[in-house]
């Protein structure tokens, strides 16, 4: 799980993919799953909650609400027929969580720091919103603690969006790009 | 005074600070981790920041991540709670490199006192009462085997880098102690990566009495009486009051010079507790120093009208202690509960969402906690919820106030210690005061 | 002692004295209306009653049924709370006489004290300070132009029965007194169904200083220090507070002295409070006494750490005072805000649900209430839903945690006074303790 | 009113009377409402109340649950097109209140007493389940502070049954008797 990864240089970003559906098994399931995400967003927006997360019979249902942004995310990852352990420390991993957005990749920042879109204030950019960029380009830095974190893209694709601007604070999962990965040069 | 502290801890002790801070004018950075994005600390803060998963490890443990924090949001001072980064020297001594000012002890006084026999052989040393065990460390078999003889049966055996219970062996006699020493030193090894352990007197039904001390920089070291915490299972306290219904004034004296003493040998810093084991016959032994604020901390404001984490703030300030040791009252009596999201019999954790919560009010009742109605105890932390505390003229006042404070106690949705804490208040043993650290074992057996 | 009380209230009132009970051991009874039905009040209490429909003259006011609500529910004694039957000398009388002791005064406490024109002639004829005024009641307009001729312009005409400034007129100059006389008469006769009207001097900007005392059957008299209730809208208080920034110790046992000999001269039993007039030269007079708990008095338990209500109901049982005057020491200060269902700028009245409803909690801050989250605010009664009480080592420390608390509770479906007391809490005039009965309006107007 | 006439000896019992309709206006207004009589009454059994009254726009919903009785009943008024005004100190007219139930008129108590079912310890019982009964006639006597109460049935009817026991303590508008409006002789 490259986002449990300790600060050092040149970490990638932790890509969220979207998948194609829900997971479930009919669709009966996802019409009553569709409800009870509705009413857990509700109880999370009623709340002025921005995560809730249950676990139940396997399923689990993460709804999630970025202040920041404002905009409502839901995830959900079927663990199978066996029933979950009732506690369950690890966190999802990253390909289990699903945008529910346009189709894009997000590229989060691994570590709290200082974002940077140049290797040096008098330097070019390292991407602009537009480029198409690979699987291993270096597409910004984090700074912390003195470091220079450079963040990678985990797939290639076309910038659609830069999240942040360059020299503001970033937090631990702070979306820092929107990547198109079906779109071609 | 600082403009901007950031609150490195999580639940009721991140919103304990947040409220001093607010009190003292002083702006507050939350940290929270992707478990707790939500959780009530982050809200009362004026600024949050997720530090990383729900894993404290990657996350409220992560120094890199907690320093970048402060750094980002400007924060000039660091407050990290209880557990967590709070006894950790080398990350006091970063904050200080880096021009952070960790509120709390030096790193020095952090690194000093986390090596439980060191510390027990510079209070030693000074004349002050240890309980009797070996010098240092303890480097063979053979060296706790002599050292057992000369203290007598039955000794305790201890991880040098412990606490929690970890490590810790009882030896009743000399046919017991080879396999014991071996487990004790395995068992220190893997939890604490150090296998150094060295060993004491083991006391049957003793006390746990600490003594509050807060000092200055100039200096100077005030005892704030003590707090009587026996009431303990598996060395996690639950129950806690203060004054101790075993300690009179003579020997709070006593105690409390000694506590003094042993600070001012190790030029003790900020605020600090100083464990003693009491006997039977009211002896007292010095065993260890807990270099941070406790979770039962708010009995010993209860009774002394003083904010401990105020003055741990003004204190890492640079200000003088805002009291002298005559100004020290203790007023009334003061009991807390800890409630802890656990089944109330079998100890097991309960975390899930709190459908409804309604905290007990009133004259003598004070509620430390960041829950409320439909928030989500998340299983990744301690399983402490709430702590309860009450305050009354006298120890009976004190204790009828509790009696009624969790019977108005509501929380549903999950399992609570709530229950067990009503019997122990209804106990005749508690009501009396006739406890010790091995009170509760034989209270849930019989 | 006391089996059984029954509490002849509702609301924060009524919980607070069940809360008392419980302590010590008692059981009680809640009375309700049918609009009170389900009420918080009604669930603390181990019986519940409904006495009338929401009406308080046909329900908490209805003395036949809430006596047989004691009868038949073999209650020993009634609580009456403050407003309601608290201040009846007939229902007092008749508690006597059926045998159901009334926790308060004496009833003949409660009609001599009544009697404002009546109280002020005692407490004048023991040579103790009086506001100037009439000697008694004002029998013709004739007689009121030359009391105030005597006393000096302005004066205030004021109900002998009155009380809430129901019946009070101001008059500046002889040309007013006429139609001030008739007016006041009027309005006495017709909310209070005796039109007696007394005349004193009227002071501008004086403090609104009032002494709590303790009375036992023996006849011991204790005063607990004052409290400064100056910031009133409509002679309604709004934020109290303990000591009083403009009573220095000389001063608080002058005033408490005098508090205690007026009691003394009637005979007083159990607990009231003496009603001072402040003037700007620090010259005191008394003005009446109040003969219940008042809503205030939690701010006098927090100085003092003496449960009033629990005194009182000791007291009624005819037991000594707990505490002899040198045991008072009144540690800290202590601040109420009074949480109506208003809204904030108008002051009308804003009943209905409770939609959310999150008290803070912390070191020094204490919550009386008995509203929760879905409870109803039914607009039969009182306004106010909730006390918010802080303590702290000094002033300065009671207000900025009365900020923070203030910032911490969260009430919503309904307006509430909150961002007023926010308000007066941040204004430089009250921060310096510069206020008066005239504050509040003018800190409204500007 | 009668129910708020102070206590003096025979009090009536205070009917509660069944209507025909909720009185609503349309087909759909009815829906809606039952809708929102439902919500009420899930707020009211979640938050372990007895009661819940709303007036808005010149209709007042009132859901009660009855913890003795273990049945829930709902009644509805229509103050016609104006506005309510939004407070309202008088109770409710007791015929406007309804109860939900088998077709029975409820007497209530009007006072807090002791209930009584005859005139004297050695006497027979005013009434038994069973009887009928003519308006005006004594069904029971509630005692308070050393005074009898005679209490009477506002209709005629059959009295189908008697809830409390004699020599019990009975609160303000607690049901006494069930009557069967309907049946004759």
């Amino acid at each position: 799980m490259s986002r449990k990864k300790p600060r050092k240089a040149r970490i990638p970003g932790t890509p969220i993919v979207l998948p194609g559906s829900f997971g479930t098994k009919s669709a009966q399931d996802a019409a009553a799953q569709t409800r009870q995400i509705q009413e857990l967003i509700d109880l999370l927006k009623r709340n002025h909650l921005t995560e809730l997360e249950i676990e139940r019979a396997g399923i689990r249902i993460r709804v999630r609400h970025e202040i920041g942004i404002k905009t409502v995310s839901a995830s959900v990852s079927e663990a199978g027929q066996a029933s979950a352990p009732a506690v369950t420390p690890q966190a999802v991993p990253a390909s289990d969580l699903l945008e529910v957005a346009a189709g894009h990749i997000t590229i989060t920042s691994p570590i709290v720091g200082t974002f940077y879109r140049s290797p040096s204030p008098d330097a070019d950019p390292y991407v602009e919103e537009g480029d198409y960029v690979k699987k291993g380009q270096v597409l910004c830095i984090v700074e912390a603690m003195k470091l220079m974190n450079e963040i990678e893209s985990e797939v290639d694709g076309r910038i659609t969006k830069i999240l942040v601007e360059s020299t503001k604070p970033v937090e631990y999962g702070q979306a820092l790009f929107l990547i198109d990965p079906k779109a071609t040069p | 005074m600082f403009k901007k502290v950031l609150v490195a801890n999580r639940g009721e002790i991140a919103l304990r600070v947040i409220r001093a801070c607010k009190e003292l004018g002083i702006k507050t950075v939350a940290i929270h981790s992707e478990a707790d994005a939500g959780a009530m600390h982050t809200r009362a803060a004026d600024e949050r920041l997720c530090v990383g998963p729900a894993e404290s490890a990657l996350s409220y443990r992560n120094i890199p991540n907690v320093l970048s924090a402060a750094e980002i949001t400007g924060a000039d001072a660091i407050h990290p709670g209880y557990g967590f980064l709070s006894e950790n020297a080398h990350f006091a001594e970063v904050c200080e490199s880096i021009g952070v000012k960790f509120i709390g002890p030096t790193s020095e006084n952090i690194a000093l006192m986390g090596d439980k026999a060191k510390a027990r052989e510079i209070v030693s040393s000074r004349g002050l009462p240890v309980t009797p065990g070996s010098p240092g460390e303890l480097k063979s078999e053979q060296e706790a085997r002599e050292a057992a003889t000369k203290i007598g049966y039955p000794v305790i055996i201890k991880a040098a880098a412990g606490g929690g219970g970890r490590g810790m062996r009882v030896v009743n006699s000399t046919d017991e102690l080879g396999r014991a020493f071996q487990a004790a030193q395995a068992e220190a090894k893997s939890t604490f990566g150090n296998d150094s352990v060295y060993l004491e007197r083991y006391f049957l039904e003793p006390r746990h009495i600490e003594v509050q001390i807060a000092a200055d920089v100039r200096g100077h070291v005030v005892y704030l009486g003590e707090r009587d915490c026996s009431i303990q299972r598996r060395h996690q306290k639950l129950v806690e009051e203060t004054p101790s219904p075993a300690v009179d004034e003579k020997l709070r004296r006593e105690i409390g010079r000694v506590a003094v003493e042993a600070m001012k040998a190790v030029h003790y810093r900020n605020l600090g507790t100083v464990e003693f084991l009491l006997d039977k016959d009211r002896n007292f032994f010095f065993m260890e120093v807990n270099t941070r604020i406790q979770v039962e901390h708010p009995i010993t404001e209860m009774v002394t009208g003083i904010d401990l984490i105020k003055e741990q703030i003004t204190l890492a300030d640079g200000q003088p202690l805002s009291f002298k040791q005559p100004d020290i009252r203790l007023n009334g009596h003061s009991l807390e509960c800890r409630i802890n999201a656990e089944d109330p019999e079998k100890f097991t954790p309960s975390p899930g969402l709190i459908t409804r919560y309604s905290a007990p009010g009133g004259f003598g009742v004070r509620v430390d906690s960041a829950m409320e109605s439909n928030a989500l105890v998340v299983p990744h932390y301690d399983s402490m919820i709430a702590k309860l505390i009450t305050h009354g003229r006298d120890r009976q006042e004190a204790m009828a106030r509790m009696r009624r404070a969790l019977d108005e106690f509501v929380i549903e949705g999950i399992k609570t210690t709530i229950p067990l804490h009503k019997r122990i208040l209804t106990d005749p043993d508690f009501q009396k005061g006739h406890v010790s650290t091995t009170y509760l074992e034989r209270f849930l057996a019989g």
